[in-house]
């Protein structure tokens, strides 16, 4: 592909007449870019020739507002990064912050970090899998696959007293532990989530106008995956199998029995399709989890409330439902982290879109720019 | 222990985080079949999607009905932040400006049974958050007085204790805990200073009661039994009271006139006191059994243990107890000018090891079984007896002592590898490695055992094989009804302030025992504190004025020869604003510690107190609603349970100014709240502020 | 004079009617989408949400008209006319009861086929004036997919005259007979997907995709022009399925007399809900998709179709 | 593989690079300079780091430490590659043509740093607009809108 910056160009037609490139504004504010992404594409008729996407309209600087807050104030800003999947930043920095400051997480806390976060994933894949539906059309997939989001959220309600932005696992363990009878109800939702998916699949990936608008678009070679940083289902899709549980085990995922979807064809179809099938492993991980947990403290005792680590650096990464989240924190003393910062799957994987959405139909780019499954505020920081 | 000091902690289940062999994958890839076969799945694809969506349409609707059907917020959420309003509306004011009666208020919600942790870490539950209390208001002799009712010797445990106290201590959390042990002094000095006149316990009851031994655990129980009305007689063997205290404690950390002046304010009490008084020889138990109506036992642990092993009869091979003695009471231990080998790792070795310096030892070395992190000592006083000159020699277990003709010349020590086993139990293992150490003098700090066969002659109290006394731990009763024990001859050897708070159960016992009343109804054998060492704290940063006062302390080699006092002691000042700095934890009264404007990452919360110790008061305290992000930091980080969350709260408001909670609106009570207007009266106020 | 008069009486009745019909269209859609989306729909304004819509009316009625700066001002404004009156113009010709119709006209369903294309011409000039790169692209497909969606129509509906033997809406019900729905089977399934797509509705609602050209040709219209716009939508459908249930099932002859009448609204209603139920279960399509659905697919079925129905015939 | 097999491994591969390595947090560390950056780079991806995760920088006052991390699948080894380009000149080599996943990390690092990759394709801003002026994740960085948090601890 070509990198250099173009503006419009004027060319000659056959017949002399002077022929402009036609340049579409997609975003910021337009319904399928899910958040603020603006694309800048030129089209020839329908046909994207170059698709640029232009980002930090939800630049917050929060890497450099890190560097103004203690250790503990960064938590609640991490919530705001990835808003669909707060979880899963809360989990990566408080992982890089235990690694900088040697505290041990109790068991039961590892536990509940895997349970709220294989929740999350099933939650933020459906988020992505509706709002890629509804990219194409289809709202009543989105609102069915909302619906499965909507019991998981009212469950983290009840667990930590909010719906999106958690601020639940801290440094040191969680915020709270579960209250009575919430496992139930966990486990029931994950009987009849897997009877939803079944539903979902026949009724997105087996429709023939679904499958034609995903299939074969947005294709994404495996070595391309690799070479262009790409993680999460976006990677798995087209066939890297590459899953930072099982290929750099972390917390207590190695005592689970769970298997890793990959696709083959690295299209839209593929990497959407791998979310559904992620959310299968994540029931199977939720109810295995809440077999083996075990009683105990949910936080480290003796933590200290203003956490001030030695100098030095640490980089800690889980697997996000967008793909490998990394929080990179430099300390250089003191209760402030020198810098921190959030490597973003979200942003990673954005950074294919020229790839993949070149050639194909404005139509196209959306389903393009849905299957990679940004989240904008992790995406601009 | 929760804090690690490897930066890189292991994992659970995964210590090396290889991957797991070969991950199982499952492929997505689906497509429909060629030919007519794919041709009619395709159409099929579509009445299969119109199928179930109209089967869903057809099912019952997953929205709630409004409002019939109101979905109920749960039970954690994050509302509106609401003070305690403990101190309930019409005290809103008191919160303001500094009032004689507010800090009353706050000393009333003391009394409940609200345990501060230091309360609760403490064995005698000595009230730390009392005494900051009185002494942040320059109250030293209420402070002293307070404490003394559990703590019976606060100068003496204000110097010695290994204050569980201040582990336990809530700012520990923040930055540096209060300095509780070193009040206790203070407050002492001022006790002594302003020497009020003593007024002995009323004698309600004809009852006399005989302790044997005048330790800490005895005058705690004597002072207990003296306040319920008893007349209490103690009987010491020594010329002097005190114990262990007078025995084995080194006078560099607990001046001998401290310890009398504290035994004589005891003595002033009312106790009957007779002092060279030896029981069994002197006075038979049985004559003690027939004259009182109950003995208490407390004559802690006189004799120290030798470890067999060959040399130990040699001469130059001393025991822990008999050296202190020697040491504290000549002042001479006979190690002038000779190197001492000290073997042990507890308070009492490096207590034998710093006094041998001061005797006039040239070297003194510690050998202990245990690694240099895991020494059973307090790492304080290890860490004043290495600045003072002792050697330590970590896992090094004692082989043989090396004696020349009868005479110690050395001490052959094996390489120990592991004091516990994997269940924690001790057994030590040992290497193969031997080490030598010259040395002149051997200590055998190891550990102390009770000398109970005189006393015991003559009765029909039994001991066991090894000496011991059997004794109840819960209820402290012998096998012979009417005779008590307390103090470390049950215990075993431990901290004065555990030996105090059984002197306080016996005392209960006793009487109970004398009121016929059930000795054991409501009581539990209390366990042995037990507490997570903190890290010490990162104060890099900290302002100063929040920082802890940092003890003067004699300079190492300039104290290591006498025995003046090592630790010099606080200034007036410098104890009140020490004493301030308490959080006041559990009282659910806002105390402007400021933490949770602190933490808040919004910077929501403005807090003001008046900054003056004594009359600590809250003057301004905004939340602005309009910043908050309910993340819950705030109220999780609040000392005294003064903050939290509320359920009553909506984002709504006529008036921006609305949102901007003060004390009033931070302390109302109850359902209706002014965001909310839910009942009439608050809803009115909505539209008055219009 | 009586023709002008009895004209503009038409007219009224017929607006009220097409407003009504809107009215109705868009409650059923959204409680029915709200159905199978396991929701309510609207049901606080009034009983049963039954005054959500004159409300919504009134509040389009009321709402700032806005031209964007960069429009064709004059032609921005006639815009929804042009899509508006050919689809009301087409209602005319539909009978309503059995033997009867506004406009009985010989060529009445050459004029149903005819007339309501010409909305073809609304929808580009509405995209093309808007000045907006969103509503251009709309109009350019809206055009495109209507043209094209014409053809198969058209040969579907050529059946059921091979049939009948008329062009006369009224002789075709009268002449229709049950068994034209089996041996007219694929040339109903032509009709009604292509009746979807010539309505730009879903799945084939390709111009105003709301998800790439967030309303494509009507992005930049507000108020009650947009309204018309929308009200030519379900005035549209409401026109394609009275002329399904007239001509292709025939419901207006399954009671005798004017009783025919209240299977025919059934089955009007059967085939507007099926219309929503369709939309709200089916993503959208691509252009090209559209465009081979149109041309690969629907035109050479509604070619077999003729082909039997021709090769029937003369055995009648 | 672990830290020290890793250390071996690439002492036996790169002999030159082996000094350079160390082991910070348990993480492995090679800190090269800077214009040996691009030459180390490729040695590492001929060992098999095949996947470019991570790349920022870090203000360090008189250096800004570049640090990249990557991560070996077949491996499955993560290892850190830092760099000290000078404040006052900061240029270094951009890793872009060995790994493309380095196009719009490096970018933010010219955004935020001002680090300017050499052999980089489209050194723009990336999440500030093009008109910004001056580079914020410095630590000196200052700006009028900049609200100074009260000092509290």
């Amino acid at each position: 592909m070509t990198l250099e910056v173009e503006s419009r160009k004027e060319t000659l037609a056959e017949d002399g007449l002077p022929v402009e490139e036609l340049v579409v504004n997609v975003g910021p504010s337009h319904p399928s870019t899910h958040g603020v992404c603006r694309v800048i594409v030129h089209l020839d008729g329908e046909i994207v020739t170059r698709a640029e996407p232009v980002i930090g309209y939800l630049h917050r600087g929060i890497e450099k507002m890190c560097e103004n807050r203690t250790y503990l104030q960064v938590v609640p800003l991490t919530d705001r990064l990835d808003y669909v999947g707060s979880m899963y930043a809360n989990w990566a920095y408080c992982r890089a912050v235990e690694r900088l400051a040697g505290i041990r997480v109790p068991e039961r806390a590892e536990y509940l970090r895997v349970i709220v976060c294989e929740m999350q994933r099933i939650a933020s894949h459906m988020m992505s899998l509706g709002s890629a539906a509804a990219d194409t059309g289809a709202a009543t997939m989105f609102i069915y696959a909302f619906d499965e989001r909507e019991t998981i959220v009212e469950l983290f309600e009840d667990l930590c007293g909010a719906r999106l932005t958690y601020n639940y696992v801290r440094p040191g363990g969680v915020s709270f532990d579960i209250p009575e009878g919430w496992t139930d109800r966990l486990l029931e939702f994950c009987r009849t989530h897997r009877v939803a998916l079944r539903e979902m699949d026949k009724l997105w990936f087996g429709n023939v106008i679904a499958r034609g608008r995903m299939k074969g678009i947005g294709v994404l070679a495996a070595d391309d995956a690799v070479a262009w940083g790409a993680s999460g289902p976006v990677a798995r899709g087209s066939g890297v199998n590459w899953d930072l549980r099982k290929h750099d085990p972390y917390s207590v995922y190695p005592r689970f029995d769970f298997d890793i979807p990959t696709g083959s064809a690295g299209d839209v179809y593929d990497r959407a399709r791998v979310r559904l099938y992620e959310c299968y492993e994540s029931c199977r991980i939720i109810e295995q989890a809440v077999a083996q947990m075990p009683g105990g403290p949910i936080k480290a005792e003796g933590l200290q409330r203003l956490i001030a680590p030695r100098p030095g650096d640490a980089y800690d990464h889980i697997e996000s439902a967008r793909g490998s989240l990394g929080v990179y924190i430099v300390s250089e003393g003191g209760p402030r982290p020198h810098r921190v910062k959030f490597r973003s799957p979200a942003f990673c994987n954005l950074a294919l879109l020229p790839l993949i959405a070149e050639g194909h139909m404005l139509s196209d780019l959306v389903v393009c720019l849905g299957s990679l499954d940004p989240v904008f505020g992790e995406v601009d920081r | 222990m929760a804090l690690v000091n490897e930066p890189r902690h292991d994992e659970i289940g995964a210590p090396d985080r290889t991957p797991i062999a070969v991950p199982v994958t499952v492929g997505v890839t689906d497509d429909f079949p060629g030919g007519i076969a794919g041709f009619v799945a395709r159409w099929r694809s579509l009445f299969t999607g119109l199928r179930i969506t109209g089967g869903r349409a057809l099912g019952p609707s997953k929205t709630l009905r409004y409002p019939a059907e109101k979905y109920e917020v749960s039970q954690r959420w994050r509302g509106a932040l609401r003070l305690q309003g403990v101190l309930g509306k019409n005290e809103i004011p008191l919160l303001r400006e500094p009032s004689p009666t507010y800090n009353a208020k706050i000393e009333e919600l003391y009394r409940t049974d609200r345990l501060a942790p230091c309360m609760g870490n403490c064995p005698a539950n000595v009230d730390a958050r009392g005494q900051n209390y009185f002494m942040a208001e320059d109250r030293s002799v209420e402070a002293y007085e307070l404490v003394r009712d559990r703590n019976i010797l606060p100068g003496v445990l204000g110097r010695i204790c290994h204050h569980p106290c201040e582990t336990a201590c809530r700012r520990n959390f923040y930055d540096e805990p209060v300095a509780i042990r070193p009040l206790h002094r203070i407050a002492y000095e001022a006790y002594t200073d302003q020497a009020p006149e003593i007024v002995p316990f009323e004698r309600t009851s004809d009852k006399r009661i005989a302790i044997i031994g005048a330790g800490p655990s005895a005058l705690a129980a004597a002072y207990d039994l003296m306040k319920l009305g008893y007349g209490v007689t103690a009987f010491e063997k020594e010329e002097k009271p005190g114990g262990a205290l007078y025995s084995g404690v080194p006078s560099y950390r607990l001046p001998r006139e401290v310890l009398h002046g504290e035994i004589d304010n005891i003595v002033a009490l009312g106790l009957d006191l007779r002092c060279g008084v030896e029981v069994g020889p002197d006075v038979p138990i049985e004559h003690l059994l027939g004259e009182y109506d109950a003995v208490l036992i407390a004559v802690g642990l006189q004799q120290s243990r030798i470890l067999p092993i060959p040399g130990n009869d040699s001469e130059g091979v001393r025991g822990a107890l008999e050296f202190l003695r020697a040491a504290n009471w000549r002042g001479e231990a006979g190690v002038k000018g000779k190197r001492v080998f000290v073997i042990g790792g507890g308070n009492v070795a490096v207590d034998v090891a710093r006094c041998a310096l001061r005797v006039g030892a040239t070297e003194v070395r510690l050998a202990c079984l245990e690694g240099d992190d895991e020494m059973p000592c307090h790492p304080w006083e290890l860490e004043e007896g290495l600045d003072e000159g002792m050697i330590a020699m970590c896992s090094l277990g004692p082989e043989e002592v090396l004696a020349e003709d009868g005479v110690v010349v050395g001490m052959r020590m094996r390489e120990c590898l592991a004091v516990f086993d994997e269940t924690g139990r001790f057994s030590p293992k040992f290497g193969e490695n031997l080490t030598d150490v010259p040395t002149d003098i051997v200590v055998f700090s190891i550990g102390q055992a009770p000398m109970l066969a005189g006393v015991v002659a003559g009765s029909d109290l039994h001991l066991t094989e090894r000496g011991l006394l059997p004794v109840d731990g819960t209820v402290f009763t012998t096998d012979h009804p009417g005779v008590f024990a307390c103090g470390e001859v049950v215990t075993g050897p431990g901290s004065c302030i555990g030996s105090i708070s059984t002197g306080h159960e016996a005392a209960i016992s006793i009487h109970r025992y004398l009121h016929d009343e059930s000795l054991r109804e409501g009581r539990v054998a209390r366990p042995v504190p037990t507490y997570a060492r903190y890290a010490v704290a990162d104060v890099d940063g900290v302002e100063e004025s929040r920082r802890r006062v940092e003890m003067p302390m004699a300079r190492g080699e300039d104290r290591a020869h006498d025995f003046r006092q090592v630790e010099l002691g606080l200034t007036h000042l410098e104890a009140l604003q020490e004493a301030a700095r308490c959080l006041r934890c559990q009282s659910e009264v806002c105390v402007g510690c400021t933490f949770c404007a602190r933490t808040c990452p919004d910077y929501a919360i403005q807090v003001e107190r008046v900054d003056d110790p004594g009359g600590r008061a809250v003057t301004r305290y905004d939340l602005d609603l309009t910043k908050c992000c309910f993340c819950g930091l705030c109220a999780e980080q609040c000392p005294t349970d003064a903050l939290r969350h509320t359920g009553q709260y909506e984002l709504s408001f006529y008036h921006r100014d609305l949102a901007q909670f003060d004390i009033d609106e931070m302390l109302r009570d109850g359902d209706g709240t002014r965001a909310t207007g839910r009942d009439g009266e608050h809803g009115h106020k909505v539209g008055e502020t219009q | 004079m009586s023709g002008l008069l009895g004209g503009i009486v038409f007219g009224l009745v017929g607006g009220v009617a097409i407003a009504l019909s809107t009215m109705v269209g868009v409650y059923g859609e959204r409680k029915i989408a709200a159905k199978i989306q396991r929701r309510f729909g609207p049901q606080e304004t009034g009983p049963y949400g039954l005054l959500q819509l004159p409300a919504d009316t009134l509040k389009m009625i009321l709402k700032e008209d806005i031209t964007p700066r960069q429009a064709d001002a004059r032609i921005f404004k006639i815009a929804p006319y042009f899509v508006f009156v050919p689809i009301a113009m087409g209602l005319v010709v539909i009978p309503v009861a059995a033997g009867w119709a506004a406009l009985d006209s010989s060529i009445g369903i050459l004029f149903f086929l005819a007339v309501p294309s010409l909305s073809v011409l609304g929808i580009l000039i509405a995209g093309w004036s808007s000045g907006n790169t969103y509503a251009t692209i709309g109009g350019m497909r809206g055009a495109a997919q209507m043209i094209s969606y014409e053809l198969p129509r058209t040969l579907s509906v050529l059946a059921v005259v091979i049939l009948a033997g008329s062009l006369r809406p009224v002789d075709v019900v009268q002449a229709w007979r049950w068994w034209w729905i089996p041996l007219n089977f694929i040339g109903i399934v032509v009709y009604y997907i292509s009746s979807i797509a010539e309505l730009n509705r879903g799945p084939f609602d390709i111009p105003e995709s709301e998800s790439e050209l967030v309303a494509g040709y009507f992005a930049d219209y507000a108020g009650i022009r947009w309204g018309i716009f929308m009200m030519s939508e379900y005035g549209g459908m409401l026109a394609a399925s009275l002329f399904g249930a007239a001509i292709f099932l025939g419901t207006l002859t399954w009671l005798p007399g004017p009783f025919g009448i209240i299977t025919f609204l059934l089955g009007t209603g059967v085939i507007g809900s099926s219309m929503i139920w369709v939309k709200w279960t089916f993503p959208r399509m691509r252009p090209d998709q559209l465009m081979t659905t149109a041309w690969k697919v629907l035109t050479p079925l509604a070619l077999v179709q003729l082909v039997i129905v021709g090769v029937v015939v003369p055995w009648l | 593989m672990n830290i020290t097999e890793l250390r071996d491994h690439l002492c036996e591969q790169h002999p030159d690079l082996c000094p350079l390595f160390s082991i910070e947090f348990g993480d492995g560390v090679l800190s090269v300079s800077c214009d040996k950056l691009y030459e180390a780079a490729s040695g590492l991806r001929d060992l098999g780091f095949d996947r470019l995760g991570m790349a920022t920088a870090v203000d360090r006052g008189e250096t800004f430490e570049v640090v990249y991390r990557l991560t070996s699948r077949s491996m499955s080894v993560g290892i850190f590659l830092k760099c000290h380009v000078p404040r006052d000149a900061p240029k270094t080599n951009s890793l872009f043509p060995l790994w493309p996943a380095a196009l719009w990390q490096e970018r933010e690092i010219f955004d935020m740093f001002g680090i300017d990759f050499e052999g980089h394709p489209d050194m723009r801003r990336i999440l500030l607009p093009d008109d910004w002026v001056g580079h914020p994740l410095r630590r000196d960085y200052t700006d009028d809108r900049m609200i100074r948090r009260p000092d509290y601890i």
